[in-house]
This record gives C-alpha cells, sequence and structure tokens, in this order.
C-alpha cells in the first residue's frame, strides 16, 4: 500500500482537477463578493447545497459589461485550479455572464470544446498576417455599413489599397455555405494575401453561421490567412478562435490588417535617416581616427635636424681634432726648424774662425816677438863688435896702414918699398897711396 | 529583391539598423550594410506606392463564373 | 591598398604611429615607416572620401539603383 | 656607404672623431682618417638631405596619390 | 723619405737637431747632419703643406658644401 | 791636407801655436812652422768659407723656401 | 855663409866680439875677426829682415802660396 506525502497528494489532487476541469461551464450564486485594490474579483459560487470559491483575475474582469453583485445568478467559464501550500481549490473564472443561456450556446461550447480538443485552437496554426497586403480580400455583405466601414478605413490609412470583396451572406440559411464558398473562392484565386471576414454584431442566433462547424473547418484550412471580425468586441464565435486574428469590430479589423502608409513611409524614412545619420557619424568616428592617427603619425624631420646637429658637431670636431693635430706637428716642426737652422753648425764655424784668426795673430805676435828678440840680441852683439873696432883709435887722427896686396900692417917703413901701393884706412874712409919715398925713421918732433 | 515581400524587406532593414548600431563592423562591410539599407528602405517606399488602388467585388456572371467587378459601394453614390 | 581592408589598413597605420613612438627606428626605417604611414593615412582618408560621395549618391538616387545611373546626371536631376 | 645605414656611418664618424681626439694618430694614418671622417659626413649630412626632401614631398602631397604623380609637378602645386 | 712617416722624420730630425746641438760632432758630420736636417726639414714641411692643401680641397669641395668654413680660422677658433 | 779632418788641421794648428810659444824654436825652424800654421789656418779658413758657402745654398733652395730667413741673422738672434 | 843657421851666425859673432873683448889679438887679427865680425852681423840683420817680409808677404798673401820665393836668393841680393 502507498503511503502519499501530503505534497504528493496534493500534487495528485491538483493533477487530477486541474486536467479534468480545465474548462468548464458552471452555474451558481454569487456570495462573499469583494474586489481589493487588486482589482481581482474575489467571490463564493453556490448553490442550495454546494459552494466553491472563484476568483476572476482583473485581465479578464475588466472586459465584462456588467459588475457582478451578491444574490446574482450567472454562468461563468473557467478552470479549477489548486493552490497547493493550503490544500485549497478554486474555480478561475475566464468568462462570466448572467444565467440564461439557450441550446444554441450549448451547441457553440460543444463545438467549441471539440475544436479545441482537435487543436484547432493551437496557435502554432495560426498565419501570419503580412504587414502589406497586396490585396485585401473582404468576405462579408457587400451591402451595408460593415464593407463601407472596412473599406473607408482601410483607404484611409492605405489610399491606394486593393481591395476585393467577396459577398456572402452573413446570416441566414445560405450564410453557412456561402461562406465557405468563398474562403475556397479566396483560396483558389490566390490573388489577395489576406481576407476579412466580418459582420455586425448581432444575437448568438444572428451568427450562428461564423460558429458552424463547416465555416470554422474552412477557415482552418484556409492558406490565406483569415481576421475575423464578428459583431461587437463581446461578441466570440467559433471562428475567432480558428482565425489567424481576432478584430473586436470590422473596422478594427480594417484598422489591424491595414497599415497606416503615413506611419510606413515615415517609419521607412526614419530608418532612412537613421542609416544615414548613422552611417555620416560612422563615417566620421572612421575619418576621425584616421586623422588622430595621422597627427600621431610623428614625421622624422626633427630626428634629422637632431641628426644633421650631431653630424655637423661630429665634423666640426673632426676638422678641429685633425687641425689641432697637424698645428701640433706645424710647431713641433717649426721648433725643431728653428733650432736647425739658428744652427750650432754656424756658431761653430764662427767661433771656429774666430779660434783660428786668433791662433794665426798667436803664430805671427809669436814670430815678430821672437825676431824681436833675435834682432835686439843682434844690435847689442853688433854694438860690442863696433865698440871692440878700430874706430875710436882712428877717430882721434890715427890711421891704419897696410899692404894693398896681403893686407900687413905696416908699422916699419923698412918693410915697403918705393912704388909700393898701401892702402891707408882713417876714422872715415880709405886711402889708396903709393909710396913715394919713405924714412926709416920718424924725427922727434914728429 | 521582386521575391522579397515588402514585411521581409522591412524587417531586413531594421536588422541591418539594428546590426549597424549594435556594434562596431568595419568599413566595408558597414558601407555594405547601408547601401543595402538604402536600397531597402527605398524599395520599401516604392513598394508602398507601388500597389494600385483598386476596390473590386467577386460577381458570378450568368453563368455562373465568377466576374470580378469594380465596387461601388452605396455610400459612396449617396 | 586594394586587397587590404579598410580596418587593416588603420591597425597597419596605428602599428606605425605606435612604432614611430617608441623612437627606437633607425633613420631609414622611420622615414620609411613614416612613408608607409602617409600612404595609408591618405589611402584611408580617400578611401572614407570615396564612400561618402557614394553615400551622396546613393541618397540623392531617388529609387537606388546606383550602378545604372551616371553619377553626372544623378546629380543634376536633384 | 649605400649599404650601410645613416646610424652605421654616424657612429664609424663618431669612433673617427675619437680616434683622432685621442691625438696618438701618426699624421698619415689621421689624415687618412680626416679624409675618410669627411667623406662620411657629406654623406651624412646628403643622406639627411635626402630624407628631408623627400619628407617635404610627402608632407605637401595635396591628394595622397603619390606614386602616379611626377615629382617636379607636384611641388610646384603645392 | 716615402717609406717613413712624417713622425719619424720628425724623430730623426729632432735627433739631428740634438746631435747638432751638443757640438761633439766633427764639422764635416755636423755639416752632413745639417743638409740632411735641412732635407727633412724640407720635406716634413712640403708634406704638412701637401696636407694642408689636401685638407682644403677636401673642405672646398662642393657637395658637402662646407667651403665656408676656412680650416685654419677653425682651428683658432678653438 | 786633403785626407786630415778639420779637427786634426785644428789641433796641428794649436801645436804650431805651442811650438812657437815655446820660444826655443831656430829662427827657421820657426819659420817654416810660421808658414806651415798660416797654411793651416787659412786651409780650415777656406774650409769653414766652403761650409758657410754650402750651408748658404742649402738655405737658399727654393723647394724649401726658406730662404728669407738669413743664415746669419739666424744665428745673431739666438 | 848659407849652410850656417842664423844661430849660428849669431854664435859666431858672439865669439868674435868675445875674441875681440880678450885685446891679445895682434890688430891684424882683431881687424880681420871686426871684418868678419861685422859681415856677419850684416849677414844676420838682413836675415831677419828677410824674415820679417817674408811674414808680411805670408800673411799678406791672399792664396798662402809661400813656397815658390826661395829663401837664399834673397839673402844674396843684401
Amino acid at each position: 500500500m502507498h503511503i502519499f506525502s501530503v505534497t504528493e497528494l496534493t500534487s495528485n489532487i491538483k493533477n487530477l482537477l486541474e486536467e479534468n476541469f480545465s474548462f468548464i461551464w458552471i452555474n451558481g450564486e454569487i456570495s462573499n463578493f469583494s474586489k481589493p485594490s487588486s482589482g481581482h474579483y474575489y467571490f463564493s459560487l453556490k448553490d442550495s447545497r454546494s459552494q466553491i470559491s472563484a476568483v476572476m483575475f482583473h485581465g479578464q474582469n475588466r472586459k465584462l459589461t456588467f459588475l457582478p453583485e451578491n444574490g446574482m445568478q450567472i454562468t461563468a467559464l473557467g478552470r479549477l485550479s489548486v493552490y497547493e501550500p493550503r490544500g485549497t481549490y478554486q474555480i478561475i473564472i475566464e468568462h462570466l455572464e448572467p444565467k440564461g443561456i439557450g441550446a444554441l450556446q450549448i451547441a457553440f461550447e460543444q463545438l467549441k470544446e471539440k475544436l479545441n480538443k482537435e487543436g484547432l485552437f493551437d496557435i502554432r496554426h495560426k498565419r501570419p498576417i503580412p504587414l502589406l497586403p497586396n490585396q485585401i480580400a473582404v468576405i462579408t455583405s457587400p451591402t451595408g455599413a460593415v464593407v463601407h466601414d472596412i473599406i473607408n478605413v482601410a483607404t484611409r490609412r492605405f489610399p491606394n489599397i486593393r481591395i476585393t470583396i467577396i459577398p456572402v451572406s452573413v446570416q441566414g440559411a445560405g450564410a453557412e455555405s456561402e461562406i465557405v464558398h468563398a474562403i475556397n473562392l479566396l483560396n483558389s484565386r490566390q490573388d489577395s494575401d489576406l481576407a476579412i471576414i466580418a459582420r455586425g454584431g448581432g444575437t448568438l442566433e444572428d451568427l450562428q453561421a461564423f460558429n458552424s462547424e463547416s465555416v470554422a473547418r474552412a477557415v482552418f484550412s484556409s492558406n490565406i490567412p483569415i481576421v475575423s471580425a464578428i459583431g461587437h468586441e463581446t461578441d466570440y464565435t467559433i471562428i475567432d478562435f480558428i482565425s489567424d486574428l481576432r478584430a473586436p469590430t470590422p473596422s478594427a479589423a480594417a484598422e489591424i490588417v491595414v497599415p497606416d502608409k503615413t506611419k510606413l513611409l515615415s517609419l521607412i524614412k526614419e530608418k532612412q535617416k537613421f542609416l544615414e545619420v548613422f552611417f555620416r557619424g560612422y563615417i566620421d568616428k572612421k575619418r576621425s581616427v584616421v586623422t588622430q592617427s595621422t597627427d600621431r603619425l610623428i614625421d622624422p624631420k626633427h630626428k634629422v635636424q637632431d641628426f644633421r646637429i650631431r653630424t655637423d658637431d661630429l665634423l666640426n670636431r673632426t676638422i678641429r681634432s685633425f687641425s689641432y693635430n697637424t698645428q701640433r706637428l706645424y710647431d713641433k716642426l717649426e721648433f725643431v726648424k728653428k733650432r736647425l737652422y739658428s744652427n750650432p753648425l754656424a756658431v761653430r764655424l764662427h767661433s771656429n774662425q774666430l779660434w783660428i784668426d786668433g791662433m794665426r795673430a798667436n803664430i805671427r805676435k809669436n814670430l815678430l816677438n821672437s825676431l824681436q828678440k833675435k834682432r835686439s840680441g843682434l844690435q847689442e852683439i853688433a854694438g860690442k863688435l863696433n865698440a871692440l873696432g878700430p874706430v875710436s883709435i882712428l877717430n882721434r887722427g890715427y890711421s891704419i896702414t897696410r899692404t894693398k896686396m896681403d893686407k900687413k900692417i905696416v908699422n916699419d917703413a923698412a918693410l915697403v918699398s918705393t912704388g909700393q901701393h898701401l892702402e891707408v884706412i882713417l876714422a872715415k874712409g880709405m886711402l889708396n897711396c903709393i909710396v913715394e919715398g919713405k924714412k926709416l925713421h920718424v924725427e922727434e918732433d914728429v | 529583391m521582386s521575391k522579397k515581400t515588402f514585411e521581409e524587406s522591412l524587417k531586413q532593414l531594421e536588422q541591418i539598423v539594428e546590426d549597424l548600431e549594435s556594434g562596431d563592423l568595419p568599413l566595408e562591410k558597414a558601407l555594405a550594410k547601408f547601401e543595402e539599407g538604402v536600397k531597402l528602405s527605398k524599395s520599401c517606399t516604392s513598394k508602398l506606392d507601388e500597389i494600385e488602388r483598386k476596390i473590386t467585388i467577386l460577381l458570378k456572371d450568368p453563368i455562373g463564373e465568377i466576374d470580378e467587378k469594380p465596387f461601388v459601394s452605396d455610400t459612396d453614390e449617396s
């Protein structure tokens, strides 16, 4: 035996209830009605023996044309819902109307449920409504306000619209089959992108054709999207569920289906304007990026100038240092040259010459000196010689006589003969004499 | 472009606008998008004007053939 | 530059700017880079000019079929 | 010098200056160095002139179509 | 002297001058030395002159356009 | 005397002077010495003259262009 | 007398003077000695004169060629 946990059981109950009572109609009397600030309606539905909690959310109760009140007998459409944390159930009401639905209503409900079960209402079967239909077919009565309203609205919104009307009866015996035919015709012609099935408001009976299964199935199988616009806003028909779009009223359908040309044009214009503005901005941005990069593009000119200064400096230094070197060598050479040319050799020549001249003078002086000495010596001796000579005696008058031949001093007359040649030496000069006579003795007085 | 509907073109145009807005497209791509966008916008515009105003009604002739005739509404006449 | 995209050219230009800003380039290389940079910048600018011209033509063209209409007559019409 | 970069030439010139400034060179060597130095400096200077001229041309080119325009007319226009 | 460097010649010249200045040389030898010295000094001088001429030519070379800076004044400035 | 050096001649001359100064020489010998001395002195002088001439020529050699500086004045200055 | 030197002549002269001073000589001999003395003295004097002339000539001779003048012939003339 399985033992449930509370949650498990509650969950099972929730599934059971919500699956089986997902779409129910219920009759009952309203009690305990309240309407808090949220706008939702909270109340109980009761009959003589039971009661059930009910809620109708704001989104749904807005559509009601009347305000529910306690004691009101109503027929409601809703689904059961279990609130697990409290283990309570309630009915969530989608639609509410005063009680008193007839057979049509039941048939409507039954067909609706059947088709719903078949999945005809599924959203996935809905065909998209073209934004700009090339041609719109309007399946409706060619007379009366509806077609007129649709055309009016459509041409107002889109003056050059193309509309083709497929006329049908919208109530009465032939209506159902005419509508089916019209849908078939629509599909066989293929010249419209969209159809509006429209009719003015009426009783449930009036709207019977639009609640028929054949029309519903025709709408469902149409390849061309169909917009239903039956009755007033509150009138729901079966094809409203099946059509690709339900418009609350025929003129609303035209409003929905036909785009506002002016708006479209301005939308397109806006887009184009955007494109232009955006793209110009985009180009400007790109341009400014290029400009920024270009501005940052460093021109190597200053580098060139730096290098120029450096090159010049190096050249100057080359010239300077080389000329300094050369100048140094020049100076050195000049110094050496000066020394060479202020030449010691010349000094030497000069001093040698002086020396030689000196020596020469010396030699001469020496020689002359010794000559002088010799001369004075000689003179002394010569003087002595003269002093020793006969000159002094002769000066006193004495003379010396000698033979001429043998120079014999004649001191005896006897030794000479007459005629003999004699020499008489005087103090000054000499006489050559011839003996004339002789005396052998000299007188005393002589 | 003849194969594209107005809606597709418009959607594409909107897509292009989004693409351009969304991020930094490379220039060539952006230009291509822009060109395409401009073309689309022009094509959309011309598409709007292209439609020829015509209101007709399909009527069965005596033989039972469907005939398309201009529709003259009651109201217009009045 | 015909094979390079605008962004590639721009990226290259930016790379060149960075290379030059690093300051470590030998003179000849710096010159070559600078030359290339100037060329790239001019090429980018002329690319943008060309596109701007194209845009103007595109936007003035009433239909958007740029390629078939000669440039001058287009301008004259507007 | 065509195979040397400017920086290499400049470095060589600096080496020559250092050699000369050290003062230890025999005259003949110093003369050779000096000659080389002067030549290098001239070559460097003319290299710089050339580069500066190139830069000037690059910066004066008004449109950026560098390759297609003859040098002289280009300069004259600016 | 063609095989001797300038510095060798100068050194030789200095040696000769010293020898001559010492005064110990016999006259004929001194004369010979002096003769040699004069030759050396002339050779050295003409070597320097030649170098100066070379420098002048080098610096006047119009390609380098340095001719405005005379060689000598340069040295004087330093 | 051609085989004797200048210095040998000088020495001889000096010897002669000494001999003469000693004063013991017979006159004829002294005369002979004197004669020899005079010859030596003349020969030495002419040697010096010759050397001086040689120097002058050396210094006047136009190639060296030293001729502006007269030899003697140079010595006088020092 | 050509064979005698000046000094020998002088010595002979002195001897004659001494001989004469002794006074012992007979007149004839004394006279003869005296005469010889006078001759010697004259010859010595002229020798000295001759030498003196020779010195003058030597010192005046611009070339120094003294060898050609024979000493003896000089003496004979006097």
